[in-house]
């Protein structure tokens, strides 16, 4: 067991420090320009090292490196140390680009790979629809062939950042006389057209991270299709070829507990800060024990990544495990609150400055029940975990509808 | 024996319930939700011509001094349909000077809040953890100085009944100088908070009782928010349930998976037995004095988690539309949010029944 | 509402009162003879009375009185303050005269009712088999009727008191040929007879209240069978016509819950009485809590019962709630018990004098796991309550034993 | 970065359980459990001939001089085992004399001790709550008057480590005059209890160290609770899982039934995280010694309640047979008990790791 990153990897990091020291914030030649432009110039020099668009060929825009979480784990370590940008974040880079790596025509490659690295256009997803869930066999809105045109009607929902995005990819029925998964296709929608209404979706908390997505008589060119027509939904499952950040979760919740500790600090019970009462001490270090677990548990799997050897059940429970801690900690943070606990939610700031207001908790109390339901509900995950995870048989309902 | 309402009581309920179904369908409680200041007067009026406003009260006044398990079973259905009505601060005002005030003061000041027409609110959070008689330190003198804070319906009740130093009682009229009233946000907006400043504010003392009468109006008021959460929670178990028989996903209804379907079965065992739990607490205000301050306290801090966690597992059974503005379990999570704080938190009341039993 | 069991009743209680300082304990003529024969005359004169064997008619012994739950309730309460016997306890009268009286030939009550009611003839209970849990249909053992007697060969597990029974009523497989459910028989066995091997079954807690049997070539005659052939199953689920108890179990729960009390007081955590833990005591209401709504909740189930009204989903999660209520005051428990939380377990005597020990209590902590298991498992209790309780649809997998 | 165990930690761990498995399997481990004193000298020489008993002691000695993470991933694999032999105890003793011994002591005490010929153990616990060097009261002086409770293997180690006053160590021999053991009975009978009556008894001072030489012995025993923790727990998810896909009921595997599967599910995902806690927690021991006490109080506290939970959980999975002397479900049950208990309940470690923190 060695936790240091071995010689190698610190030399790596070194480059990357220095690298970072002399390009960013940018000065002299590299300063000159707008913001964008700025932005540009070093991401197109990072890439140029090595350091971004490393899953990405070189023809595409990408640097094209062999996957090293290691050497991805200190980039991000670095990056995020010296404020300097990385990929741009969202759904974009996340799974659009994979999967056009993997499945898309060249043309769909050359037109959007690069542009999607380097920022220069964004996505949102159109997955969800009201009433299809995690089931996306169900979904309804439909896309007809007219023409060189594929003519969409419908809607979306959950789709995050829609009012920002140049384009969305989408899942879309084609094929109605085709059954379930076997009628969907992936198409490529541009948003910037007459037919698509955005309407933000309010969430519980007040704030609006979702939209609503409408089309009417929307159109998209009938060769922006990714895989064959019917083919979508496989499509959709492209493995993400990323390198994994399985850490990254376990980093917000140990930044969460320092600001529940520093809330507890700061906060009442009985007369005297609440840090002090026995039972919230108590509970604090039960939350820990928890975070400790995932974290180190994150360490284990970052280790069998760079092994190459599968992670086993552990690599299934991640995200249910974090929805639990979640709970928890929202839990004992109400406790810590008192009677401030039904202060109205504040803005959604669980990693910024204010971390520890109580507003903030209030926000975050309602949070972790949306966290519990985005992406596949936990009991989608308990199923999972039991049958790919423990090799239980599947339960007869779910096999209803293969 | 017979531990079960009488048909008066089912029927009061049945009329408070229709009268909401009619008059605060969900399209008017969205609206009221929504809404900057959330009140109906034309809403309050139309309840409180029901008798609501005064079931407590003594009937020469225009009350129909009814039991408290009354006043509680109609908190059972407000809470259920998540009225957006000031009932439980104005049942515990009222009830404050019917138990505390002078004959003069109640001649005076009843009538009009056993009608309805005039609304009365309890003022008696200081800071943290300060809603119990022993814990008020405001100083109670000809006038008052100093802050109240979490106030329902601070911005639109008349009177406010404010709990001062000793644990004495102490009403202070909307009109009276020196008052200012803060809006403050909270999640629960079918019920409003406000913070009172009072700078020289007239007050009148309720001194035809002591301490006792206080602690009377706190343990009614732990009573009505058991009701109130009994309520909501039994009625985000049946939207839950309903959702479920309805909702179909991956072709199957989904209150057919059995995970599911152990969840609801669970939700059910947490929430339905506390149904009893409350009409008890209540019933001991009239009828079993002698430990009518601990039961309270007891249905209060367990209805009040049960209702907080039966809400987080409705909004997650509701799946993404639960966790929506639009949707409507978010409304009654934001309602158990009040509950468990409202009067002081599951744990002061825990604190307080551990006490009380001499342990 | 009205708490008190009102003038009719306290008037009944009067009687009952006068009864039992009139005749327990025996004293001058009643009290010759051994103490069974006192017992036996006790009993005959209670039921004289109407006071025990209420549901039984009189022609088979009892005292054949018209359902009554308060009555019931307060014959109850004034017989245990006296000290006086009731009917025999035990699955005898719980269980097997009930069946008798609604499904047994004329010949079957006369000979079984009354000896059993006077306590004559003890029975035990043959339906759980190894492998065969919540599932009856799946029972092994087999019957054949040989001339004009039963043989009985298999094994059956779970039997409390076994050794002590005179008789077991037992479901048996006689009709190999039909399937699951329908080729059971409820058959009545004398257990002194050769080839009845009674083991005794030892739980983890070291004690051993149930047993396991061996059937080897045991007889019993034709018409021992109780119901037709193969209807054994519907015949173990005839209807019990008791005056239903709900209350008696909270009663246990706040005796428990006493008892609890009385061990934080004598515990030390921190140096002082754990009673002065500010955790400890919010864990203790907590716990009263739930105790106190499943007592009132038997208060209004008896208020239903007494108005012939359906208790609904309430009714159905008495024995589920009891078992959450066992696990909650048993890990109470343990942190009471602190550093001796690892005792071994003592005797079963958990409503006797040493309740509040600590041997009793790991016990408890073990015992509370077999409740859970006890007459089914608690999934198919939350399977009861969501599709009869609750309307939710019958699940797919449970569908299939039809 | 490498995160996981060397091929030599996976071959110790393989090594250990393919001995257990041939020299202690299921009918072995019954007949220990059984027994009224519960301990084969043979097994323990056994396992001791494979290293077991000097991992962690110098090599001068006879010790193989790895690091505690080693000794973890035995504890573990005995843990899995619900292995029947004092290594807990005696590693924790062995490791006391080693570090707080003199070159003189240790050169006379940890030969016998490396190889397993004798066996040492631990008596540190007085009354509740005791565990910790802070709270020891037995007065250090040439003799010892008083007793130790809770302590392993009393009845047949050779050798007691006893917690002295002010955190001091000493050695008392098996022979030593005015000893008198009383066996206790306890849940977990794969690690008896007794306790140790002293009477005037001599003692030698282990003065090589002071009090932290004491803290360290219970920092690395917390760990190698949390990791026969782990491995209890993680075997119990195990046969729970096998259990599950081999039962039928209703005509089908009880497996396939959704419910069980989420019940499972759960199990799975309270314990599974928690290995590399345990590993973490070990590793500190050698490589973090600024965060080593407050780990090792984490990760005991946390895995000896998992392994609580999950027993219980375990326990219902099995039905019938899992409550009865004669299923396997029960030794692990009280093992997780022991672990539970032992060098102090999860409670005394949550505020020790409180008060670590500097909260």
């Amino acid at each position: 067991m060695d936790l240091s990153y071995g010689k190698e990897i610190e030399a790596f990091r070194g480059e990357v420090k220095a690298f970072l020291k002399a390009s960013w914030p940018p000065t002299g030649e590299a300063a000159k320009g707008s913001k964008e432009e700025q932005l540009r110039r070093f991401r197109e020099l990072a890439i140029s090292k090595g350091y971004l668009g490393r899953s990405i060929p070189r023809k595409y825009g990408g640097s094209e490196q062999a996957p090293d979480p290691l050497k991805g784990q200190v980039i991000q370590e670095e990056f995020a140390a010296a404020g300097a940008p990385m990929e741009p974040r969202g759904i974009g880079m996340m799974m659009l680009v994979p999967t056009l790596l993997d499945r898309g025509e060249e043309w769909q490659k050359e037109k959007f790979v690069r542009a999607t690295l380097m920022g220069e256009i964004a996505w949102c997803q159109g997955y969800s629809e009201p009433g299809s869930g995690s089931d996306l066999a169900s979904l309804k809105t439909r896309g007809e062939l007219v023409g060189d045109e594929w003519v969409i009607n419908g809607q979306k929902i959950w789709t995050s950042s829609a009012h920002e995005a140049d384009f969305m990819f989408c899942l879309v029925r084609t094929e109605p006389e085709a059954k379930k998964h076997a009628g969907i296709s992936y198409l490529l929608i541009d948003m910037k057209q007459p037919g698509i209404d955005v309407r933000p979706l309010r969430e519980m908390t007040g704030g609006a991270m979702f939209n609503e997505v409408f089309f009417n008589d929307v159109r998209t060119p009938k060769d922006w299709i990714v895989g064959n027509r019917g083919e979508g939904w496989l499509v959709s499952r492209t493995t993400l070829k990323h390198e994994r950040n399985s850490i990254g979760n376990a980093g917000q919740m140990t930044a969460l507990l320092d600001a529940l500790v520093a809330t507890a600090k700061r906060r009442k019970i009985d007369g005297r800060p609440a840090i002090q009462d026995p039972e919230i001490r108590r509970r604090l270090v039960e939350v820990e024990g928890y975070i400790r677990a995932h974290q180190y548990s994150g360490f284990l799997q970052m280790t069998k990544d760079l092994k190459k050897e599968s992670p086993g059940v552990m690599g299934l429970m991640n995200k249910i495990n974090s929805t639990h801690i979640g709970h928890r900690i929202a839990k004992l943070a109400m406790e810590i609150l008192g009677d401030d606990g039904v202060v109205a939610p504040g803005e959604r700031n669980l990693m910024g400055a204010e971390m520890d207001s109580d507003s903030t908790w209030t926000n975050y109390y309602m949070a972790t029940v949306g966290i519990a339901i985005a992406g596949g509900t936990a009991n989608v995950q308990r199923n999972v975990i039991a049958e790919r995870g423990l090799g239980l048989p599947r339960d007869v309902a779910a096999d209803r509808s293969k | 024996m017979d531990f079960d309402l009488s048909d008066e009581q089912r029927m009061l309920q049945q009329t408070v319930s229709q009268f909401l179904d009619n008059e605060c369908p969900m399209a008017k409680l969205r609206q009221l939700f929504d809404d900057e200041i959330g009140f109906d007067p034309v809403l309050w009026k139309g309840l409180a011509e029901l008798g609501v406003a005064g079931i407590h009260l003594p009937a020469e006044y225009g009350g129909s001094e009814l039991e408290i398990l009354d006043l509680a079973v109609v908190a059972e259905t407000l809470g259920a349909h998540a009225a957006p009505v000031p009932f439980f601060s104005h049942a515990l005002a009222s009830l404050a000077i019917s138990l505390a005030g002078s004959a003069e003061q109640k001649k005076r000041l009843l009538p009009a809040l056993a009608s309805g027409e005039r609304i009365a609110t309890i003022a008696f959070s200081e800071e943290s953890d300060g809603w119990l008689p022993e814990q008020w330190t405001l100083a109670a003198g000809a006038t008052l100085h100093g802050a109240k804070e979490r106030v329902e319906a601070a911005e639109h009740a008349d009177l406010f009944v404010v709990g001062l130093a000793g644990g004495k009682l102490g009403v202070v009229d909307r009109s009276a100088k020196g008052i200012e009233i803060q809006r403050v946000e909270s999640a629960d907006r079918t019920r409003r908070f406000g913070r009172i400043h009072f700078e020289n504010s007239p007050v009148e003392i309720l001194a035809g009782a002591g301490i006792e009468a206080a602690r009377r109006v706190v343990d009614v008021g732990l009573v009505l928010l058991a009701a109130d959460a009994f309520g909501g929670a039994e009625k985000l178990v049946a939207t839950s349930v309903a959702y479920a028989k309805n909702r179909e996903q991956f072709g199957v209804i989904i209150g057919s998976f059995q995970g599911l379907k152990h969840q609801l079965a669970e939700m059910a065992i947490e929430i339905e037995p506390s149904r009893a739990l409350y009409w008890y607490a209540a019933h001991a205000q009239d009828h079993a004095p002698g430990e009518a301050s601990r039961i309270a306290s007891i249905a209060k801090s367990h209805l009040s988690e049960r209702y907080s966690q039966v809400a987080r597992d409705a909004t997650e059974v509701h799946g993404g539309i639960g966790y929506t503005w639009e949707g409507d379990t978010q409304i009654w999570f934001k309602r158990a949010m009040f509950d468990r704080v409202m009067l002081g938190t599951p744990r002061l009341h825990k604190n307080r029944a551990a006490d009380l039993a001499g342990w």
